[in-house]
């Protein structure tokens, strides 16, 4: 059923592409389509010990595929790794469909059918074996993307996306390449990389171009322009679920195809070879530049594309340790991530659908309004912001034990202050969007946006009651590896330096909400409207010029202190490489001067210079 | 078993209902204190406790909607369980079942809650206030975070548990000269977890009408205050655990009882001492602006803390 | 324990500790600070100045009150929560003081909200503050302070009031006139 | 299977379109009919060819009489055959487009045909005098169809063509005079077999008069001045056919050159920098380029260099890499030129417009699984297996160049007001985009030929 898969993907694509005039049918084929993928994880969950029911596995999935296509060969295979990463997507990848049923409108076939090869670019890549497959699927996924980015009408984010999509797809063809050139194979399994600094410089080059894809700084730059600029659903599945393959990728290569000994060549500090300590480096970096700059946000779509840049930036580090504690912990984040950026993307999706407005300071007050919208949002926020009552904590915990762990002084408070900065911004989403004053009169969202919502909030309730439950499937990746799983009991995570046992926090919650409950009955309440409200003794009767939310410039001070260091920094870099692109340009151009006699001397002048140099000289 | 859970409940209990007749203690002593360097005679020092009964007699309690609600509850329900989360005097209840890094996120459960409800109320004071203590926090917590990773990795250890155990027989942290260092940074980021002078912005009655409490009343602010006090005694035992061995002074399985009763008694003397210096500073000084705040505590203790860190960074090798 | 201990101990608790809100508009805001200074040190009862009516317990109001400035009072007053007592401060509150011939300044304060308490004198010194606080308590530990409970009964009494204070063309004030008639 | 002529190939057309007039007599409106059912025709043709000689390979055939070396001869071999089709099934293809316009130009038709045939003609020549006669015949219908829009540009674009193209052929001819001088031959066959006998100089000099004049064709840096005019003076199906027809032709001539006529190490040399220079350049001059007909001339200016560079690698996986890529430039670029007529805005809107352009510049750029990828990715293979990093980084860093200014590209396609294309133009970049997604997705069917004709370009053979 595998290789079916794919043509299923395709046919449905083309399917839906025909369906473009009736959005509901084309959004049934595509959550009917995209189901595979879900079904083919259930056949293969044995693979990482896990036992589910025959029958929820409704077909039969091939783990091995391998055929030769013209020269090459096609080698799809199922891995721990690639089950983890496909678990993130498949599940993610149907409810963002679910979403867009009410959510996407305009031109609804061409949304699916680059939905559809979006997916099927992610599943080819997470069952790759070789380079070359690699390469194909990647590159698929990748440009399906960009038909995506094509539909939001945006320079900035065409330009970005292509431009860096090519930078990453040229990184790691020259690394790809690299690798080929030192072990003359394509394939995963028969590589056997040498320790040369040529070897070095492919997997940088290819570590790298994952890098774009997982928007670390500096790579960063198209990140914020498409995420902001593009239809939520797709935005929800680009930053929860594609964005991890670019981790997915660093691990693979990282690991899989280079080992830790590989990089321990270079010498290693603190028990951490020098390569991953600066990935480490840069991925601390990211998660404290990345929460700075989602603090000055005011668009709600640019605040949550810092916010995943940043929150990415904590995979990076744990994939950068690469200890096993760290790696557990990059996965977790990585999953974490997954379900609660994509619920938070998707929450502003429904407020936009509802309210039409992107920025903060124009909403407000759709707590009470949006009452399970808000509640879905809260749930993900307190994810993002790791607090210790969603599965959040559990990830982050893990990464600061693996930092520490190794004792990297330097490293762990950037990441620390960068979790406090998470909760200013987490913060500015809820009070600028949910809190504060009422000042757009609508309803609730659409249930197939809240049911979208609410089934990915989900694993966020169920992974912090039992955080074992992740270490269990990811403890076949690390033995794929040859690392020592982490050890745990469904809610005890146990490590070298402390536990961690969620139910004892769960209960504790439990029992002090349960005494603040009790306080707080005691007495009977009225409940006033809002505008019944302390400010200079009067509510403003006139909306139009008196507002009551303090939502714009919300971080004003903030700004004022790190604005001038952060705002725009990477992506002036970045605009002084284009410049000096454009001035090589403008030479190039200069050349062609559009004078026939000119053209004329030239082609004289070449072939006295090749007389010259070959006869004469 | 049974008996052993409902025993353990009680104990918990217990732990939280004390901790909240100290945070309550806590606030008629820093009135009283204050008003004796202003030259006043002062409340008595129950007035704390005749405050919340009075907060919680009130007739009518205004609410602005459930979400509104969710602050008192999340604020007095996280800080409880922050405590519960801490060696006291030597006793650990549930500090082995998390670490230091667990503490400092379930100090945000009430910060995060309270925040929530004062954004409910839709006024913009409270708003204003909650982006100026929150900035604080980003503030304190680099100097706070730069010195306890420094002692986590010195000792090796991340559970506070531990490190109060490492401490015991008088090896307090204080008496390690990096350390010492370390004591006087993160006192100075005290002063800013308890919102004391200088860094009492957030909450500034004159400017922003008390900031993020300015729509609560009866039993919301009630609750607010029992937060506030707990919060105290908290934020203290947090920093006595971390330099001073938690209080520990007699080892339990020498003298028994006798040796809960007087770490008890030293962990107290020690807790009211930290804050006592608190006071002693909030008592004269006039109040930073927020960027100022700020920029004090990234310029000048991130960097003494920077230096600790290297000085750690050359003492300690893997 | 029955319902009127518990209100007894409620009473006798709530009047050490009890916070105020100022409404200043007068001159007579300058006796507050020497008594809440180290001189006379209100803090000594528990008193304590609160920033906004939420939060506190007494309106203390201190000078004369222009009829636009009596609508942001009961506003005030409105917002605060039960149990709340009321300080009128100065004649003015009483008879208006100095402005007595005013067109634009109310006379007798209690005509709009009820007043516990009122402080003669023009202005009070700082003593008579301190006696009229401890005048409250004792009115409040012996069930006499009740303003609050007034202010519900008369509700439609006060806010008559309020309306004739508010009203400024002849019409509005013919409306209530009719009103009453009802 | 019927064995045809492969003479017929070039007969056909070129009679045809003599007859154009009359039936242009006729009925005007029927030439457009006429011409594409021809052009129909000689695709069929070409196909069957093509099957023949992947059959039973190289096809010979004698002309007039005479036995070679005098006579002529017409030797289609694998790369020729492949690009026959090429050039005869993307003819009519292109033609397609002209349906919609208003205009009924006979003269447009007949020198539509006659390119045709003669760009063939070179591809299945097997005489060197034989391939001069086809560029001239290219080159002046190509002058024609340059200046047929009537505008200014046009003329222009014309002139820059003539002059340029007639230096050219004065240079091939030069190459020609000097080998007939010293060998009298110029079968292809027999000037590889005797060039050693030539002396160092003389082999060398119609080495580099030859270069020098069908690099004019070939669109290669320094010699294509004319191209950027050209292309933007011309209509955008003119554009298109001189991607697909002369310039194939003219690198499909450098092939033979470097590979059966003078075989020499530094002739290799020689074109991998040719290669260089023309990719490097061509992609910078595009990146600020505001006009996009102008910048597709420049886009085609770098793929030619591409092409170039895999062709002097002298391997058999290059070689497949350079079939690769000429056969998806020749499909994207037709693509791009038909598509973006009027191209200032609002195209894009269209899906059935938006889907092939895009298609076209995915290719271009190198996207799997899209000719252009497998053509890049064979080359950079070859370029690895030789550790040739240098010339894997220029190209990395043209194809990020590509990257940003096709970008700019279709974000000008997105905004503006809303514009369309004629059923016809819609219809022939829908089957051109048909036919780049099947050669994507079943490389096979294109890669076995192409080793074919690696192997026999490799082996000395046509």
């Amino acid at each position: 059923m595998l290789m079916e898969t794919f043509y299923a993907f395709i046919i449905g694509s083309l399917v839906v592409l025909a369906l473009n005039r009736f959005p509901r049918i084309a959004a049934v084929v595509a959550i009917a389509v995209s189901l595979l993928p879900l079904f083919a994880l259930i056949y293969w969950a044995p693979l990482v010990g896990l036992t589910l029911p025959s029958y929820l596995s409704l077909l039969r999935f091939e783990t091995e595929i391998s055929y030769a296509l013209g020269p090459g060969t096609i080698l799809l295979q199922i891995t721990p790794l690639g089950w983890f990463f496909l678990f993130l997507l498949a599940t993610t990848f149907p409810l963002v469909l679910l979403f867009a049923s009410s959510f996407v409108r305009d031109n609804a076939g061409g949304f699916y059918a680059s939905m559809l090869l979006t997916m099927l670019g992610s599943f080819g890549v997470l069952l790759a074996r070789d380079m070359l497959t690699f390469f194909i699927f990647w590159e698929i996924m990748s440009w399906s993307i960009l038909a995506l980015v094509l539909r939001g009408h945006d320079r900035r984010a065409i330009v970005s996306y292509l431009a860096f999509g090519s930078l990453s797809a040229m990184l790691l063809l020259f690394g790809f390449m690299i690798l080929y050139y030192k072990t003359g194979t394509f394939l995963f399994g028969e590589m056997a990389l040498e320790a040369t600094p040529l070897t070095l410089a492919g997997i940088s080059m290819i570590v790298a171009g994952f890098a774009v894809k997982g928007a670390l700084m500096p790579l960063h730059v198209w990140a914020p322009h498409v995420y902001s600029r593009s239809e939520e659903p797709f935005v929800a599945f680009l930053s929860g679920g594609l964005s991890k393959l670019g981790y997915f990728g660093m691990i693979l290569f990282m690991y899989g195809v280079a080992t830790v000994p590989f990089f321990a060549t270079w010498g290693t500090f603190r028990g951490v070879p020098y390569f991953g300590y600066a990935l480490a480096v840069i991925g601390a970096f990211t998660a404290f530049a990345g929460t700075v700059l989602a603090i000055m946000q005011d668009d709600l779509r640019k605040l949550l594309a810092y916010s995943s840049i940043g929150q990415l930036g904590y995979v990076a580090i744990g994939i950068g340790i690469g200890t096993p504690l760290a790696l557990t912990g990059a996965l977790f984040q990585a999953l974490n991530h997954t379900f609660f950026k994509a619920v938070l993307f998707l929450a502003a999706g429904a407020v936009y659908y509802r309210t039409g407005r992107w920025k903060i300071s124009e909403l407000g007050g759709l707590g009470y309004k949006m009452p399970f919208t808000f509640l879905a949002a809260l749930f993900a926020i307190f994810a993002l912001a790791s607090i210790p009552i969603t599965s959040g904590f559990a990830a982050k915990w893990l990464l600061y034990e693996a930092a520490i762990e190794q004792g990297f002084l330097f490293v762990t408070p950037i990441m620390l202050i960068a979790g406090v900065g998470a909760f200013l911004y987490a913060y500015k989403i809820l009070y600028g969007v949910f809190l504060g004053e009422p000042r757009h009169d609508v309803r609730e969202a659409p249930l197939s946006q809240l049911v979208a919502m609410w089934i990915l909030v989900l694993p966020l309730v169920v992974f912090l009651v039992f955080p074992g439950w992740v270490l269990d499937i990811t403890s076949p990746i690390l033995q794929e590896y040859g690392m020592q799983p982490v050890a745990h009991t469904p809610y005890v995570i146990t490590t070298n330096l402390a536990a961690y046992n969620t139910i004892a926090v769960i209960l504790a919650l439990i029992g002090t909400l349960f005494l603040a409950l009790i306080l707080y009955k005691w007495k009977p309440q009225k409940v006033v409207p809002h505008e019944d409200n302390y400010l200079a003794g009067e509510p403003p009767e006139n909306y139009e010029y008196i507002s009551m939310h303090a939502a714009s410039n919300y971080y004003e001070p903030f700004e004022d202190v790190f604005g001038g260091i952060f705002r725009k920094g990477a992506e002036r870099g970045w605009e002084i490489v284009l410049a000096g692109a454009e001035f090589l340009s403008n030479g190039a151009r200069r050349i062609y001067t559009g004078l026939t006699e000119d053209y004329s001397i030239y082609i004289l002048l070449f072939f006295l210079v090749l007389v010259g140099w070959w006869l004469l000289w | 078993m049974v008996i052993e859970i409902i025993e353990k409940i009680l104990l918990l209990s217990g732990m939280v209902a004390l901790g909240f007749i100290i945070g309550m203690f806590f606030n008629g002593f820093a009135r009283k204190v204050t008003a004796r360097i202003h030259n006043r005679v002062g409340p008595p020092i129950y007035q704390g406790y005749l405050d919340v009964f009075k907060l919680f007699a009130k007739k009518t309690n205004i609410s602005h909607g459930w979400i509104f609600d969710l602050a008192a509850l999340f604020s007095v329900a996280g800080i409880a369980l922050a405590f519960l989360f801490l060696p006291v005097a030597g006793i650990s209840l549930l500090s082995t079942e998390g670490d230091l890094f667990l503490i400092l996120y379930l100090l945000a459960i009430p910060a995060l809650g309270f925040a929530l409800g004062a954004g409910a109320s839709g006024n913009p004071n409270a708003a204003v206030g909650i982006m100026r203590a929150l900035m604080l926090m980003l503030a304190y917590e680099l100097p706070l975070v730069m010195v306890i990773v420094a002692m986590m990795v010195h000792y090796n250890t991340t559970s506070l548990a531990t490190l109060v155990q490492m401490q015991s027989n008088f090896k307090w942290a204080l008496f390690v000269p990096q350390f010492f260092i370390g004591a006087i940074i993160v006192d100075m980021a005290l002063q800013g977890m308890l919102m004391e002078k200088p860094f009492d912005i957030a909450i500034a009655p004159h400017e922003i009408a008390s900031g993020p409490m300015v729509e609560f009343g009866g039993k919301h602010l009630g609750a607010l205050m029992l937060y506030k006090m707990m919060a105290i005694v908290v934020e203290t035992t947090l920093f006595v655990d971390l330099f001073l061995g938690g209080g520990v002074v007699l080892s339990v399985e020498q003298y028994g009882w006798i040796a809960y009763l007087v770490n008890f008694l030293v962990w107290f003397a020690l807790i009211t001492f930290v804050f006592f210096l608190a006071l002693l500073i909030n008592a004269v000084f006039p109040r930073f602006r927020i960027e100022q705040a700020l920029k004090f505590y990234w310029k000048y203790d991130a960097l003494a803390a920077l230096l600790l860190l290297i000085w750690v960074y050359a003492g300690v090798s893997i | 324990m029955r319902n009127e201990d518990w209100k007894k101990i409620s009473r006798l608790v709530s009047k050490r500790s009890l916070w105020m809100v100022h409404f200043c508009t007068g001159c007579g805001a300058m006796e507050m600070p020497p008594v809440m200074t180290s001189r006379y040190d209100m803090e000594r009862f528990g008193m304590h100045a609160m920033a906004t009516p939420r939060q506190a317990d007494i309106l203390l109001i201190t000078g004369y009150l222009a009829v636009k400035t009596l609508k942001r009072v009961v506003q005030v007053y409105e917002q605060m929560q039960d149990p709340k007592y009321v300080i009128g401060f100065g004649s003015c509150t009483i008879n208006g003081g100095m402005y007595w011939d005013s067109y634009n300044t109310i006379k007798d304060l209690s005509k709009y909200i009820p007043v516990d308490l009122y402080i003669a004198g023009c202005m009070p010194r700082p003593e008579a503050i301190m006696d009229a606080f401890l005048k409250l308590m004792d009115m409040i530990d012996k069930g006499e302070a009740i303003g609050w409970k007034k202010y519900r009964k008369y509700y439609d009494q006060y806010k008559r009031n309020q309306r004739m204070a508010f009203a400024y063309r002849l019409d509005e004030v013919k409306e209530i006139k009719e009103d009453d008639a009802k | 299977m019927v064995a045809l002529p492969p003479v017929l190939l070039i007969a056909l057309p070129l009679l045809f379109a003599f007859l154009a007039p009359l039936v242009g007599m006729v009925s005007r409106r029927m030439v457009k009919l006429y011409t594409l059912l021809v052009l129909i025709l000689n695709a069929l043709l070409s196909i069957l060819l093509f099957i023949n000689v992947m059959a039973n390979g190289v096809v010979y055939e004698q002309l007039s009489g005479f036995y070679p070396p005098v006579g002529i001869l017409l030797s289609v071999g694998y790369l020729g055959a492949i690009l026959a089709v090429l050039i005869n099934v993307l003819s009519p293809v292109v033609y397609l487009s002209y349906f919609g316009e208003a205009e009924n130009s006979v003269k447009f038709s007949m020198l539509y045909m006659l390119v045709t045939a003669s760009s063939t003609g070179i591809v299945i020549t097997g005489d060197l005098f034989n391939m001069f006669v086809f560029f001239e015949i290219t080159a002046v219908g190509s002058y024609g169809l340059v200046a047929s829009l009537r505008t200014k540009e046009a003329f222009e674009g014309s002139f820059k063509y003539i002059v340029l193209g007639s230096i050219g052929s004065a240079f091939i001819l030069m190459g020609i005079a000097t080998i007939y001088g010293y060998l009298k031959t110029l079968n292809f066959y027999d000037i590889a077999l005797r060039i050693d006998t030539m002396p160092e100089t003389a082999r060398l000099m119609s080495f580099i008069f030859l270069i020098v004049g069908i690099g004019v064709e070939a669109e290669i840096f320094p010699l294509n001045g004319w191209v950027p005019d050209a292309y933007q003076g011309a209509s955008n199906r003119v554009a298109s056919f001189l991607s697909v027809g002369p310039s194939k032709a003219g690198i499909y001539a450098i092939a033979r050159l470097i590979f059966t006529l003078i075989p020499i190490m530094s002739g290799f040399e020689l074109s991998l920098l040719l290669g260089i220079f023309t990719l490097v350049v061509g992609e910078l001059a595009a990146l600020r380029q505001r006009d996009v007909k102008r910048m597709l001339a420049y886009s085609s200016i770098g793929q030619m260099g591409l092409i170039l560079i895999a062709l002097s690698l002298h391997s058999e996986t290059a070689l497949v890499a350079a079939v690769f890529l000429m056969v998806g430039h020749a499909l994207a670029k037709s693509i791009l030129f038909i598509g973006s007529r009027d191209y200032s805005g609002g195209l894009l809107r269209n899906p059935l417009i938006a889907g092939p352009l895009f298609l076209g510049v995915l290719s271009i750029v190198g996207m799997p699984p899209f000719p252009g990828f497998w053509g890049k990715w064979y080359l950079m293979v070859d370029l690895a297996s030789r550790g040739a990093w240098t010339i894997i980084l220029l190209i990395v860093f043209t194809a990020i160049v590509e990257g940003v200014y096709y970008s700019r590209y279709l974000f000008r396609g997105l905004n503006g007001e809303i514009r369309t294309l004629t059923k016809s133009e819609i219809a022939s970049i829908i089957i051109l985009a048909s036919i780049l997604i099947l050669i994507g997705l079943f490389p096979q069917y294109l890669y076995d030929p192409a080793v074919m004709a690696a192997r026999s370009l490799l082996g000395g053979g046509p």
